[in-house]
């Protein structure tokens, strides 16, 4: 598929002897939300780790933008307009929030931007600018979520790899980032690849759903056909 | 699944084994072999007892050369005044233990490099308290160790090696038994979580307390049996090195193993006698002591970086290699 | 519900704490009867967990006092397990050094602890993974164990710090059957609406460490304040 | 192992009707090893020498040098292996107090002869309850005794002040010099793992001491003396034989080298500096041809010594060499070498050298001055000492 | 009274020179989150480099530089070819490895340089100024102090105020976050080595003019006194580094001035015992992490 931000195919990865997953084929379309879902130990945070390179994959080929990502260093993603936040300990944190959001920021050449993109993250996460000056040990476990998060936007990205961001997130807060996810794609673009626990909210938003199990693409369809069928629902998803 | 969990046969039978071996190698060997046995034996004492304090209760002690001396002293001091070896061994026991009590207390706050610093400065304060007090420690020289010959029938080298691993066996057998137990999983569960750990019911401080007495125990049992081998102590004998050493040795064997930290005790003994060896054959007079040196922290370098897990991971490693292929 | 005589009553009266210039809870109060299922809600940062570590002795309070079975209490952690309180952490403290059986065992403070980890790691669905290692294992995986632990300890009160997180639908169904069926006492700190409303006999809301509600699921999700500051207009 | 007192060769651990294998201890490593790690490849040269003339008996002398960084546990094991492992005849010139006197009751019951120690304590010298271990260097009271009799004679009536290592050495100096100065006005202690003497030099500079006798090893000397010229303080030193190797010191002490000039120490042996001595000359001989032209200094002379005396306490041994004779020889005595004095050895006497000669620094070099002087380590007076010193034999090797 | 101000001086010019030591020990610490033991034998290397040149060409300054070129390049080499293979999943493995180059280190120095203290030049007097008869500060002694306090300067803007030290900072916490950030970790840790190394060298030219000698074990009791002056002030703290090095060299000269210098170690445990029983992290150690 020509045009495609990002184009998995064949991917094939794991942690030791056995892969964990196996073939997964996967595209991202410029602006387009993808939700990747499936139940514990599918491989879900495994995919988005092989695709940032932190897991190496084991074969299969990885585009995006229409490039291979094949051999670029995990340092260099943020340049190419890929960030990924990662799944639980997201936060340096021995660094003060403030910190933490300005390394979000420094692999870019634009200053201005990224103080502006900073000025944005502390808008949008009112709680977090109360706290500028705590250590990251001392936050929240929701608002160590906040500021993972806000801190990936920092880099305005292309690609955004979403780990379970509802997690230990209060009701109000994951509706809040869920909107703003809709937003950033209408506004810029911007497109995500979504592993989510909570279905609902998950497909609330997604353009589209990739169930995973056993490491295996099982299922892959437009979010509102799985949200609204049964069937597909109790078969791949349990509810 | 069934429960695949390693064989592992009871302590008390490797122990028993252990044995065994040690008797037999004592009529096989020549005497200094017998004497390098011996030296083995007291150091697996210690390295038992500091593999048990910094690989299942994560605490560092660069300080165990000191407790050694702490019994190397109390050995010498009451041997001459009693001539009585077991009470002798006793009391270099007890007082260490006391010492480790002590030092544990305080360590028992400490974390990582800042226990690394403290302990640091117990390694080096030997010489110090050797000079201050040197009516009774008499100072660099030393105090000699009154000790009656072994039996006649027996030569001296054999002995020792019979007297270190008598002690050698035991401590590692009552280590086993100890971290087999409760108190085992309570000092890793300290390690790895402390908070968890809290919440578990496990008392922290209290943990780690017991951890640096049994282990400073240890230490002065090795310590006692260092004494009584070179019927001498001195504070040169129990220098900063020699501390930095026993952290090697049981790194090196294989951290929280006491398999591992056999060894370490091993390495202890053979690793300077092999570099001394290597570097002799090389020749030339300045290079000698150096290039052992080099030899030895090469060596080092290599197995660290080869066997990550130290030298008693490395069958594992193999047969999780062999299982992989397969 | 019948009420083991030797269930333990705590109460919390006007709790404070701060932490430097931030105020975390304030003048917080509650009594959680024996074999009740208290929800505590509120948004990040509220101070759920704050009053999580002021139980268990984590955190001191700035001000007020706490009392078990009546009695003035000071907690100390470690003493927890002893007087049948048992917790879970919001993330996962497990002990990456010692197997899953073991890490459980820990917990269990009599006889046989083998047996009862077992059990517990039964109970929570994960027996098979007893001899695996903590770490590799799926997030999920990790909190069950986590509560096997907590339960193993057979506690009088038990204390989860959103133990949903990272579950999925089918499991937070199955942790839902389990707290309602384990007849302790139960502290529960949960973003997961559908369990804490379908589990919880009593909730108490906080916000920027007030309380600000304290009641039955159905007074809570239609108490306007509660939507307003935690549930948002959208959920 | 079994001691070897049966009248042949064969029976005599470390010697055939071919060789002899002596072995020894020293600091090669370690930062003890400065200075000290010359000496035995000097005495190994001096064998070397022997063997390239013929030998001993028609036997070659092997020389087993094992490092023990100065730590006394190493002793214990590098000595065991000589024993027991290498069957070494004898332990010759083992350095160090603490390290030796670990394996003392060791080399005792394997009745192993324990000759000529590297150090001056006065541990070397008890013939009955250590029979086969025998001293070298003048002991440290000895060397007191003779200092402060140089002081009291030439700086009477200055206030003078001691400065010594924490240990048997400075222990045993300060006691000779207060056997013949009564008291001093200041002492002061340095141990070797702290290199400040700051405090300690401060201390003397406030008293107002005029002399000050060292008692140091020599980068405490060289650290003595640059503090005190950092401190604008400039007292006569007189320094002990152990810490006075001009070309030692003066390398520690570099640019400041001149500081040196006009301090007074003793010695026993030639100076490496004075050319015009035959003794020096075959040792410098022997230095280039078989120590590959080390630098030639003091510690150099002092293995060649300690190698000379084992020869020639090897010649009167005889051919059949066993362990009990040359402990006897050595107790007989009458040997005449480098030393400018005489060896004290005897049946009840197993202590080294008995005295020494003043020195002081002229022009960067060392040069006797005044007559050798014998005392002992009691309360018996310091004489002087006469005789002319004897000239080596023209083989370089001593006679039989 | 008199001796107490010249113990003073004499105290804090020792201070300082353990003030630097421990400066490239946070240094590392910082940057890689391991107390590198080898630190005083890449020192003594790099001194010896500095002595060769000194002595070849004349000019103590040349020699200056090459110690501190000798120190980044040796940080840069030990951590490329050694210190990245090493397994960091127990902090006790680099422990180890460092150990190793220690030995390493030292016998190839004695093999190129022999066992003997060598005498090294400095740039300035080390003769005192004197005010009423006590002797103070040397001109050498300014000079130490001019060069610690620009490291500390310089150190404490890098980290505080420079994009560059906040990614030093979190390579060292947080590898695999950082890199997802755009953090090249290898490179902070090779640019943290070789800056530690390098301070290291500083402190190394510094030190060994006041004590025996260069010598291929002459950081090794340095080593001890600046690891303590690091824990005192706290591993994370630069200020903290001086200032432990500056109380560790008061103590060590009142101690051997007032009681008796054999007794030092003794102290120096005390101070220990006491500081961190009070601040188990060190004075300057910063807030308390939350636990649950
Ligand atoms: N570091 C690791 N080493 C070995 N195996 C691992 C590792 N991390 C994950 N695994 C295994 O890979 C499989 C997939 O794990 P992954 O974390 O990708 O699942 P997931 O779908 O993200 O699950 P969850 O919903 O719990 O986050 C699991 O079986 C897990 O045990
Ligand atoms: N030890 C501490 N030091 C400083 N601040 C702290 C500490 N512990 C908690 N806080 C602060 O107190 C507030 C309450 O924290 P708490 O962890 O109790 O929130 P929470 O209600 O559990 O939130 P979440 O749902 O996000 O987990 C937070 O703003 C946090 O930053
Ligand atoms: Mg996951
Ligand atoms: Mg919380």
């Amino acid at each position: 598929m020509s045009g495609a931000l990002l184009q998995v195919d064949g991917l094939t990865a794991g942690y030791g002897a056995a892969p964990v997953l196996h073939d997964v084929n996967l595209t991202v379309q410029p602006g387009e939300i993808v939700a990747v879902l499936g139940a514990n130990g599918a491989g879900k945070t495994t995919l988005l780790r092989t695709l940032s390179g932190l897991v190496k994959s084991a074969g299969g080929r990885v585009a995006f933008d229409g490039a291979d990502l094949a051999g670029t260093k995990v340092e260099h993603l943020v340049r190419r307009g890929i960030a990924h936040v990662p799944e639980g300990r997201g936060v340096v944190t021995e660094l003060t929030v403030d910190e933490n959001l300005r390394l979000g920021g420094l692999w870019r050449r634009d200053r201005a931007d990224a103080k502006k993109a900073l000025d944005e993250v502390y808008e949008l996460f009112p709680s977090l600018a109360q706290r500028r000056t705590f250590a990251g040990h001392q936050l929240s476990g929701g608002e160590r979520q906040m500021l993972a998060l806000g801190r990936a936007l920092i880099g305005r990205p292309k690609l955004l790899l979403l780990d379970e961001p509802s997690l230990g997130l209060a009701p109000k807060v994951t509706a809040h980032i869920m909107t703003l996810l809709r937003d950033l794609r209408e506004r810029t673009g911007l497109a995500v690849l979504l592993v989510e626990q909570n279905v609902r909210s998950a497909l609330s938003i997604a353009d589209e759903g990739v169930v995973l199990a056993l490491g295996r693409v099982v299922t892959r369809n437009k979010a509102s056909v799985l949200r609204d069928d049964a069937d597909l629902r109790h078969a791949y998803l349990g509810f | 699944m069934p429960r695949r969990r390693g064989w592992r046969p009871h302590p008390v039978i490797v122990v028993l084994a252990g044995a065994l071996i040690v008797v037999g190698l004592t009529y096989v060997l020549p005497p200094f072999r017998n004497y390098q046995l011996a030296t083995v034996g007291a150091y697996l004492c210690v390295t038992a007892g500091l593999t048990v304090l910094t690989g299942l209760n994560g605490q560092l002690s660069l300080g165990h050369g000191a407790l050694m001396a702490t019994g190397a002293y109390t050995l010498a001091l009451t041997q001459n005044k009693f001539e009585n070896l077991p009470l002798s061994f006793a009391a270099a026991i007890a007082v260490t233990t006391v010492a480790g009590a002590i030092i544990g207390l305080a360590a028992a706050r400490l974390r990582g490099p800042y226990l690394a610093g403290l302990t640091l400065a117990v390694a080096i304060v030997v010489p110090s308290v050797a000079s201050t007090f040197d009516e009774t420690f008499n100072s660099d020289q030393g105090l000699s160790v009154m000790l009656n010959p072994p039996p006649e029938q027996f030569p001296m080298e054999q002995w020792q090696a019979w007297l270190c691993w008598s002690a050698a066996l035991i401590v590692v057998l009552l280590l086993a038994l100890l971290s087999r137990g409760r108190f085992g999983r309570d000092m890793r569960a300290v390690r790895d979580d402390e908070t968890a750990a809290k919440l578990a019911g496990v008392n922290i401080a209290r943990t780690q307390v017991l951890a640096f007495v049994a282990s400073a125990a240890c230490a002065g049992v090795a310590g006692a049996l260092f004494a009584v081998l070179a019927q001498s102590v001195s504070p040169g004998a129990f220098p900063l090195t020699l501390s930095l050493f026993l952290l090697m040795a049981i790194v090196i064997g294989g951290l929280g193993s006491l398999f591992g930290a056999l060894w370490g005790a091993l390495l202890l003994v053979v690793l300077p006698a092999l570099s001394q060896s290597v570097s002799e054959q090389a020749g030339s007079q300045r290079l000698e002591g150096n290039l052992a040196l080099i030899v030895f922290g090469v060596v080092l370098v290599v197995v660290m970086l080869a066997a990550p897990g130290g030298l008693a991971s490395i069958p594992s490693r193999i047969s999780r290699m062999l299982r992989r292929n397969r | 519900m019948p009420t083991d005589p030797q269930l333990k009553e705590l109460a919390l009266q006007d709790i404070t704490v701060r932490f430097g210039g931030l105020t975390a809870l304030e003048n917080v109060s509650l009594r959680v009867p024996p074999g009740r299922i208290v929800g505590v809600i509120g948004p990040n940062g509220a101070g759920k967990t704050t009053l999580f570590n002021v139980i268990c002795g984590f955190v001191q309070p700035t001000s007020g006092s706490l009392t078990l079975d009546g009695q003035p209490w000071r907690p100390r952690p470690h003493h927890l397990n002893r007087l049948g309180i048992a917790r879970t952490l919001q993330g996962v403290g497990q002990f990456a050094g010692m197997t899953v059986l073991e890490n459980v065992m820990v917990g269990a403070r009599h006889r046989h602890a083998e047996r009862e980890a077992l059990a517990a790691l039964e109970r929570c669905g994960v027996a098979k993974y007893a001899p695996a290692h903590p770490g590799a294992l799926p997030y999920a995986i990790r909190k069950r164990i986590e509560l096997a632990r907590a339960l193993v300890a057979k506690p009088r009160i038990l204390m989860l710090d959103e133990p949903a997180g990272g579950l999925d639908s089918d499991e937070i169904r199955w942790l839902g059957n389990l707290i309602k069926e384990v007849g302790t006492t139960v502290l529960l700190v949960e973003h997961h609406m559908d369990l804490v409303m379908s589990v919880c006999d009593e909730i108490l809301v906080l916000d920027f460490g007030k309380s600000i509600a304290l009641g039955t699921p159905s007074e809570i999700s239609e108490n306007p304040k509660v939507t307003e500051a935690y549930l948002g207009v959208a959920a | 192992g079994g001691g070897g007192s049966g009248g042949t060769g064969g029976d005599v651990p470390g010697v055939t009707d071919t060789s002899i294998v002596v072995g020894t201890h020293m600091p090669l490593t370690g930062p003890a090893a400065a200075g000290y790690s010359k000496i035995a490849p000097a005495t190994k040269a001096y064998f070397d020498y022997v063997n390239a003339n013929g030998g001993v008996h028609g036997r070659k002398i092997e020389y087993k040098v094992k490092d023990d960084a100065y730590n006394p546990a190493n002793t214990q094991t590098v000595v065991r292996e000589l024993v027991l492992q290498d069957k070494v005849f004898a332990i010759l010139n083992g350095l160090g107090t603490p390290t030796h006197t670990g394996v003392l009751d060791f080399l005792k019951t394997n009745r192993v002869p324990d000759l000529f120690v590297a150090s001056g304590s006065r541990s070397w010298n008890q013939a009955d309850k250590y029979p086969g271990t025998f001293g070298f260097n003048p002991d440290y009271t000895v060397e007191g005794k003779i200092l402060a009799t140089h002081v009291k004679e030439t700086y009477a009536g200055k206030k003078t002040c001691f400065l010594g290592q924490d240990d048997d050495f400075g222990r045993d100096s300060l006691l000779g010099v207060k056997k013949i100065l009564g008291t001093v006005a200041a002492e002061e202690k340095y141990v070797t793992s702290s290199p400040n003497v700051g405090p300690q030099i401060g201390a003397f500079k406030a008293a107002g001491c005029e002399v000050v006798i060292l008692a140091t090893i020599p980068p405490f000397t060289a650290l003595s003396i640059g503090t005190a010229a950092k401190i604008a303080y400039k007292p006569q030193f007189v320094v002990s034989n152990v810490g006075a190797d001009p070309t030692t010191v003066a390398k520690t002490l570099g640019d400041a080298a001149p500081l040196m000039e006009g301090l007074v120490a003793a010695n026993y042996l030639p100076l490496n500096t004075d050319e015009s001595n035959p003794w020096i000359q075959l040792f410098q001989k022997v230095n280039k041809e078989h120590n590959a032209g080390a630098e030639f200094d003091n510690n150099v002379v002092y293995g060649m010594s300690v190698g000379y005396l084992f020869v020639q306490a090897l010649q009167s041994a005889g051919k059949d060499l066993t362990r009990d004779k040359i402990v006897e020889v050595v107790q007989k005595n009458g040997f005449q070498g480098p030393g400018l004095v005489p060896l004290r050895f005897s049946a009840q006497d197993h202590s080294g050298y008995g005295g020494e000669q003043l020195t002081k620094i002229e022009k960067g070099k060392a040069v006797y001055f005044g007559t050798p002087y014998t005392t002992d380590d009691g309360d018996g007076p310091v004489t002087p000492y006469t005789n002319q010193p004897v000239t080596p034999p023209q083989s370089g090797v001593p006679a039989a | 009274m008199d001796e107490f101000i010249y113990l003073t001086f004499d105290g804090l010019s020792r201070g300082l020179v353990y003030a630097a030591f421990a400066l490239a020990l946070v240094l590392i610490w910082r940057a890689a989150r391991i107390v590198n033991f080898a630190q005083g034998a890449m020192a003594v290397a790099a001194v010896y480099a500095g002595y060769s040149v000194t002595n070849a060409t004349g000019s103590y300054w040349l020699g200056f530089v090459v110690a501190l070129l000798t120190g980044l390049l040796l940080g840069v080499v030990v951590e490329r070819v050694v210190m990245r293979f090493v397994d960091h999943s127990s902090p006790l493995n680099g422990v180890v490895v460092a150990l190793g180059l220690v030995l390493i280190i030292q016998g190839t120095l004695g093999i190129i340089y022999g066992n003997e203290f060598q005498p090294v030049q400095t740039p300035f007097s080390r003769d005192a100024f004197e005010v009423g008869g006590i002797a103070l500060l040397s001109r050498y002694d300014l000079f130490v102090f001019a060069a610690v306090g620009s490291v500390v300067v310089i150190l404490t803007l890098l980290f505080t105020r420079t994009a560059v030290g906040l990614r030093m900072r979190a390579a060292a916490f947080a590898p695999d976050v950082s890199r997802l950030l755009g953090v090249s970790v290898g490179g902070m840790l090779t640019l943290g080595w070789a800056l530690a190394a390098g301070v290291g060298s500083l402190a190394g030219m510094l030190v060994v003019p006041t004590e025996l000698g260069v010598h291929p074990t002459a950081m090794d009791i340095v080593f001890v006194s600046a690891f303590a002056a690091a824990v005192v002030g706290g591993l994370d703290s630069p200020i903290g580094a001086v200032i432990g090095g500056l109380i560790v060299g008061l103590l060590l000269s009142y101690v051997s001035g007032y009681v008796d210098v054999s007794v030092t170690p003794m102290a120096v445990l005390a101070l220990l015992v006491v500081v961190l029983l009070g601040r188990p992290g060190g004075l300057f150690s910063s807030s308390k992490a939350r636990v649950a």
